[in-house]
């Protein structure tokens, strides 16, 4: 699919309760803009997200998935971070070996005092999304209209 | 030990003498400068305008040639090395001007400021060091008290030519101790000398100069070495002016191949 | 060219943001031009935000600034006045008639000492 | 099936004014699983709550999806309404539809779509919630402050006098922190000595309060209610038992050249020191490094001289454990390193001081005797110049972004002092705003104008340049008479900017507290819970959050001391239900789950499991709820997938994605 400005991209974030999730709402509350399409999921820690989520995510149409974390070394949960970071590098080399480009994923360590990064790390994201066009990749075909 | 030589327009004519030296008291320090084979005016002045890509190009020339000589890149002239350090930074940091720039240029590999530019001075204490440089010099400058003068080019914008400390440098005052003499360390030596602006006002740049030398020779300084033929010539101009010196001339002469230097 | 879009003009050509001034002062207080300019260097800042880009490009400030970068270096916000200045001498030099230095005026002007470098300086910063 | 009701607020115009909520109730009603949703202004407020709770009546509900602000902000308040009308708190989801949603986006439509997606995930998680229990946990009735400079004396004190142990753990041999440092104190100009060692010497024989200086805290592990702290007491050389504080030691030791870190580096101190003179403990400690008998061996002068035989060279660093049930941060602040600033000629000039090292020059029991003179030939000052925000309010590397809040004030208490004390000595202080929120502060500046004839210069400095005859050259602006000034002076004091003291990023790590960029602890709450951390059970005090002057600093330190005791005052604390389960039927016992949890909470146990019918003996994971945390690392560890995270479960994260994506 060529790019085109009405594509809007289906992204799903996951952010941790303690710091991204935090430097979300910062960025809310500071009223920094980024795109509607980012979608976020609460989660305790970014080592919950289990890699089943994003490879579901993708299925069912998401053009992005973006794992938000504390800064290593602050984890809330002291190391919950670097398991999500080990475990996404594998899933993500592994995910662009089944051409979901590298792009379409990415982690990003947000304090929740960094309510200005949060806004442009997700508009950097959209962008690079919205350059990349469409994922047609493990896309399932059934849950096509 | 070679580098890649880049002198500018004034070592070939007016300041003849800040090159004839450097190229003597390198060969003495056991390193060699080799000139670029066809290099052009680097302008005198940094291009400050974004949009300005042309009058960047001849320093674009001969940073993409130092780099196919797989070599650093050494230059004298404070003017020359400011342009040089400053386009190179926009090549490697600036992706507008890069692109601009090398669509210009048609390089077979296009330039992203991968050369090094060194300064002369950085060359003593990066890569040959005081200590070595201490122990080349045959005729030590013993008591002479000489005050190093930096001007602008050299020292500032500081994070872009990482020099020195832009307030307070040290560089030239721990090669005057090098070479046996003196440094005398005066607040002025980072003052402008008034630049470009001594050709159409001349009494700007006098006033400023005689201020630097006042100041100089309060905290005693005898005389003043500098890198920039621009600098010498506008503090030249000054009334009661203490003499000035290239840091080459010095430097010859304390490792004995000063007379040679001028044959 | 209006003069709001001369005022754009000026923030691309610097490359700078004078929204980030602080009006601390601080060039005015390092440069050594100062008692030569009309309008000063913080003042350069406030003539960009107003749009007076016409009053700044008429004012002699745009010939006495040395690019001497001393108040790019201690701007605490990362203004940098020496290239809003220079970019308001740009937008003159660059318009037919602008040139503050003209070939014939040269032979005049020098001297024996005089290097290179300075003439070539000169025409960069005054002369299209 | 649940029966769902779901709860749209307006927040006023907050959300109302960018997603049409009416909208969003109307597409809400369509989703499996709800029976009713409607909107109103404010769901918070009581009227709004009574709503939910007819709503849960009338229509039986069995679960709550509330489209609101976030949940950091409401959750609690939502499931506290839940379970007044009976049901279970953790049936309730929220939709943030505020911050993440009606706060950033302007288009109307698109931020309505965008409710509408969040709502449906939070409904599509609620249809799969189920009931949970919180449980217990009990609370070590101490409390830990760490740093013992006003703010963590203060905040000891007021724990202490609600019947609650404290221990304070101070890095350096004597409590007392930066106000010890002061000469006196704005805007009333009282003697800093005079109001802080009363309170050194309270801390001190508090029967409640224990404090350990010379220490360092050096891990730090367990929760709220529950943490297990080392602490090193680093070996002082001294038996503070035996030691009786005549300073006879200090008198007679040899080596004397060590620069004093209490005068900032102005003058000297022996290598057995105490800081100064009312140090609290009065026990000297041994600066190895500088102590001719650690470097050589020979001398053991202290030793010989001191009568009470309190000297022990083989003294050894200490670990103490101690456990506490909350941890107080009161870690305050330095000047910032001015290498960067050299304009200002401070490395080039003894005669440029920052505004910390006149307060020693000031102070009778500084290295002057509390004389005015310049520190390069003693002589007395005649011209001073104070230069404002050096550091402060930099957007470059060079300095702070922030403004330190207190120079303005202590700049215009110097500037008085010096004109009452020397009023023959002209006062000039160059300054961009001078800014004095706060009760009698513009009364106090204008003091200093006014009666006290201090010169302000609106305008900064651009350069300090040493003359040969000793004067300093300050080259500045008049922005409002549009002048450059160039004035002799024979002292420059600098306004320097402050910043959190050096290892508080270290033990906000240990304590995996949040920190911002410019290293200053974050608050839960900017407005409404300042003084805790968003970690549970660590609180703060002082500038370790932000800059602060004293009053500031003494009302936080007691607002924290407040939630600390509220803390304390309970035996039990109710746990966070949302914990690890494993499912034994799919448990392989493999232990992987174990080797990542970070606290410890997983266990093997050997059951009896019936597996259809196949009764057999399997060694199966047990999650402690009571020590685990619900990070979750253990769910995505667990090949067989039987470990799961209740209130984030997989099937219910794996909703959320599906109706975000659908």
């Amino acid at each position: 699919m060529s790019v085109n400005e009405e594509f809007r991209p289906k992204i799903v974030a996951f952010c941790c309760n303690w710091c991204s999730y935090a430097g979300a709402d910062l960025a809310g509350s500071s009223r920094l803009a980024y795109p509607a399409d980012v979608k976020i999921i609460r989660v305790p820690c970014s080592c919950r997200v289990n890699p089943m989520f994003i490879l579901r995510a993708f299925e069912k149409g998401a053009d992005g998935v973006i794992l938000c974390g504390c800064h290593p070394g602050d984890c809330h949960y002291s190391t919950g971070n670097y398991y999500a970071r080990r475990r996404m590098t594998l899933l993500f080399s592994m995910l662009d070996f089944m051409g979901v480009e590298n792009g379409r994923t990415r982690v990003e360590w947000v304090s929740a005092a960094e309510g200005v990064k949060f806004s442009t790390v997700m508009n950097d994201f959209v962008e690079k999304i919205r350059s990349l066009g469409e994922n047609v990749r493990l896309g399932d075909l059934r849950c096509k209209n | 030990m070679n580098f890649s030589y880049y002198p500018g327009c004034t070592l070939r004519n007016k300041a003849k003498e800040l090159d004839a030296y450097a190229r003597a008291s390198a060969e003495a320090l056991g390193f060699a400068l080799q000139e670029l084979t066809d290099w052009q005016c680097c302008g005198g002045v940094y291009p400050l305008g974004t949009d300005e890509i042309a009058t960047k190009l001849a320093s674009v020339r001969a940073l993409a040639q130092a780099r196919d000589n797989g070599q650093d890149l050494v230059t004298l002239c404070s003017a020359c090395h400011h342009v040089l350090k400053r386009v190179n930074d926009d090549m490697r940091n600036n992706a507008d001007i890069r692109t601009r720039a090398n669509n210009y240029m048609m390089l077979d590999t296009p330039y992203a400021g991968e050369t090094k530019v060194l300064h002369f001075l950085e060359v003593i204490r990066d890569v040959i060091g005081f200590e070595e440089l201490k122990k080349k010099v045959v005729n030590p400058l013993t008591g002479r008290k000489i005050g190093a003068y930096y001007g602008c080019l050299l020292l500032r914008p500081g994070k872009v030519m990482a020099f020195d400390d832009p307030e307070n440098p040290k560089l030239l005052e721990d090669f005057i101790r090098a070479l046996g003499a003196e440094p005398v360390v005066y607040p002025y030596r980072n003052e402008c000398c008034g630049g470009y602006i001594s050709l159409k006002e001349p009494q700007m740049a006098e006033n400023m100069c005689s201020n630097i030398h006042k100041n100089a020779a309060g905290f005693g300084a005898e005389c003043l070495i500098t890198a920039c033929p621009l600098c010498r010539y506008n503090l030249n101009k000054a009334e009661n002016n203490l003499p000035v010196y290239y840091f080459t001339e010095l430097l010859a002469e304390a490792l004995g191949v000063k007379e040679a230097a001028l044959k | 060219m209006s003069t709001q879009n001369k005022a754009k003009l000026v923030r691309e050509i610097s490359g700078t943001n004078p929204s980030k001034c602080m009006k601390c002062g601080k060039c005015s207080a390092t440069c050594p031009s100062f008692d030569e300019m009309d309008i000063k260097p913080h003042q350069f800042v406030s003539y960009v935000q107003k749009g007076d880009i016409e009053a700044l490009a008429n004012s002699k400030s745009l010939w006495k600034c040395l690019s001497c970068f001393a108040c790019v270096e201690r701007c605490p916000r990362d203004v940098q006045p020496g290239r809003i200045i220079d970019a308001a001498r740009q937008i003159v030099v660059r318009q037919r008639g602008g040139n503050y230095l003209t070939a014939d005026e040269i032979p005049a002007l020098l001297d024996e000492e005089l290097p290179q470098q300075l003439l070539v300086s000169a025409y960069r910063r005054y002369k299209r | 099936m649940q029966r769902i009701g779901v709860f749209v607020c307006h927040c006023g115009s907050n959300i109302a004014a960018t997603v049409d909520v009416h909208k969003v109730v109307e597409l809400a009603r369509l989703e499996p699983g709800v029976v009713h949703a409607e909107d109103y202004q404010y769901m918070c407020s009581e009227a709004g709550q009574a709503k939910i709770g007819a709503a849960i009546k009338e229509h039986q509900l069995t679960g709550l999806v509330v489209c609101s602000c976030s949940p950091r902000m409401h959750e609690a308040t939502f499931r506290k309404c839940a379970q007044k009308y009976g049901l279970n708190p953790y049936m309730v989801e929220i939709a943030n539809i505020r911050e993440h949603c009606s706060w950033i986006h302007k288009d109307m439509q698109e931020a309505t779509e965008k409710a509408v997606i969040l709502a449906r995930a939070a409904i599509a998680k609620v249809n799969l919630n189920t009931p949970l229990q919180a449980g217990e946990s009990r609370v070590t009735k101490r409390a830990l402050v760490i740093g013992g400079g006003i703010a963590g004396i203060q905040t000891a004190l007021d724990i202490a006098d609600a019947g609650y142990e404290v221990d304070i753990v101070e890095k350096t041999p004597s409590i007392g922190g930066r106000m010890s440092q002061l000469d006196k104190t704005f805007p009333t100009l009282d003697c800093s000595a005079c109001i802080l060692t009363p309170k050194m010497v309270d801390a001190a024989g508090h029967e409640k309060i224990k404090i350990y200086t010379y220490s360092e805290v050096e891990k730090v592990s367990g929760f709220v209610g529950d943490f297990t702290v080392d602490i090193r007491k680093k070996a002082r050389s001294v038996d503070a038992d035996k030691c009786t504080g005549c300073g006879v030691c200090q008198e007679k030791c040899p080596s004397k050249k060590t620069l004093s870190e209490f005068n900032r580096g102005l003058g000297t101190r022996s290598a057995i020191y105490t800081p100064f003179a009312q140090a609290i403990p009065n026990v000297p400690v041994i600066d190895r490094d500088a102590c001719i008998k650690f470097k050589t061996g020979k001398c053991g002068v202290c030793e010989k001289v001191c009568q009470a035989g309190a000297i022990n060279y083989a003294q050894q660093d200490e670990i103490i454990t101690e456990k506490y049930g909350a941890i107080v941060v009161a870690t305050g602040f330095d000047t910032i390193k001015l290498d960067k600033y050299d304009e200002y000629a401070y490395s080039q000039s003894k005669d440029v001081i920052t505004s910390l090292e006149l307060e020693r020059v000031m102070n009778a029991a500084g290295p002057t005797k509390g004389h005015l003179e310049r520190l390069s030939d003693g002589k007395a000052p005649k011209e001073i110049v104070f230069i404002q925000c050096v550091g402060s309010r930099c957007s470059d590397d060079r300095g702070k972004p922030y403004c330190s809040k207190i120079c303005c004030m202590y700049t215009a208490k110097h500037a008085m002092l010096i004109r009452d004390k020397y009023p023959d000595v002209n006062v000039t202080v160059f300054y961009i705003d001078v800014r004095t929120p706060g009760k009698n502060f513009d009364e106090f500046y204008r003091r200093a104008v006014e009666e006290y004839g201090v010169n302000y210069i609106k305008g900064q400095v651009g350069k300090v340049a040493p003359q040969p005859d000793g004067s300093l050259l300050v080259q500045g602006v008049d922005l409002l008479d549009n002048k450059q000034i160039k004035m002799k002076a024979d002292m420059v004091v600098l306004a320097t900017a402050i910043e959190p003291n050096q290892g508080v990023r270290n033990i906000a790590t240990m304590l995996t507290a949040s920190i911002d960029t410019n290293n200053f602890l974050t608050e839960a709450h900017p407005k409404l819970r300042p003084v805790e951390s968003p970690t549970a059970g660590v609180f703060l005090s002082g500038v370790c959050q932000g800059p602060k002057d004293i009053p500031e600093t003494v009302s936080q330190a007691g607002a924290a001391a407040v939630k600390v005791i509220g803390l304390l005052a309970k035996d039990k604390l109710t746990t966070n239900p949302c914990t690890a389960k494993a499912d034994e039927l799919l448990c392989n016992g493999c232990s992987n789950c174990a080797k990542v949890c970070p606290y410890g909470a997983i266990t093997y146990e050997t059951c009896l499991v019936n597996d259809h019918g196949i009764r057999e003996e399997r060694r199966i994971a047990k999650v402690n709820n009571a020590l685990c945390q619900g990070c979750g690392a253990c769910t995505v560890t667990c090949p067989s997938g039987a470990m799961d995270l209740q209130g984030f479960s997989n099937k219910q994260l794996l909703a959320e994605v599906d109706a975000i994506c659908r």
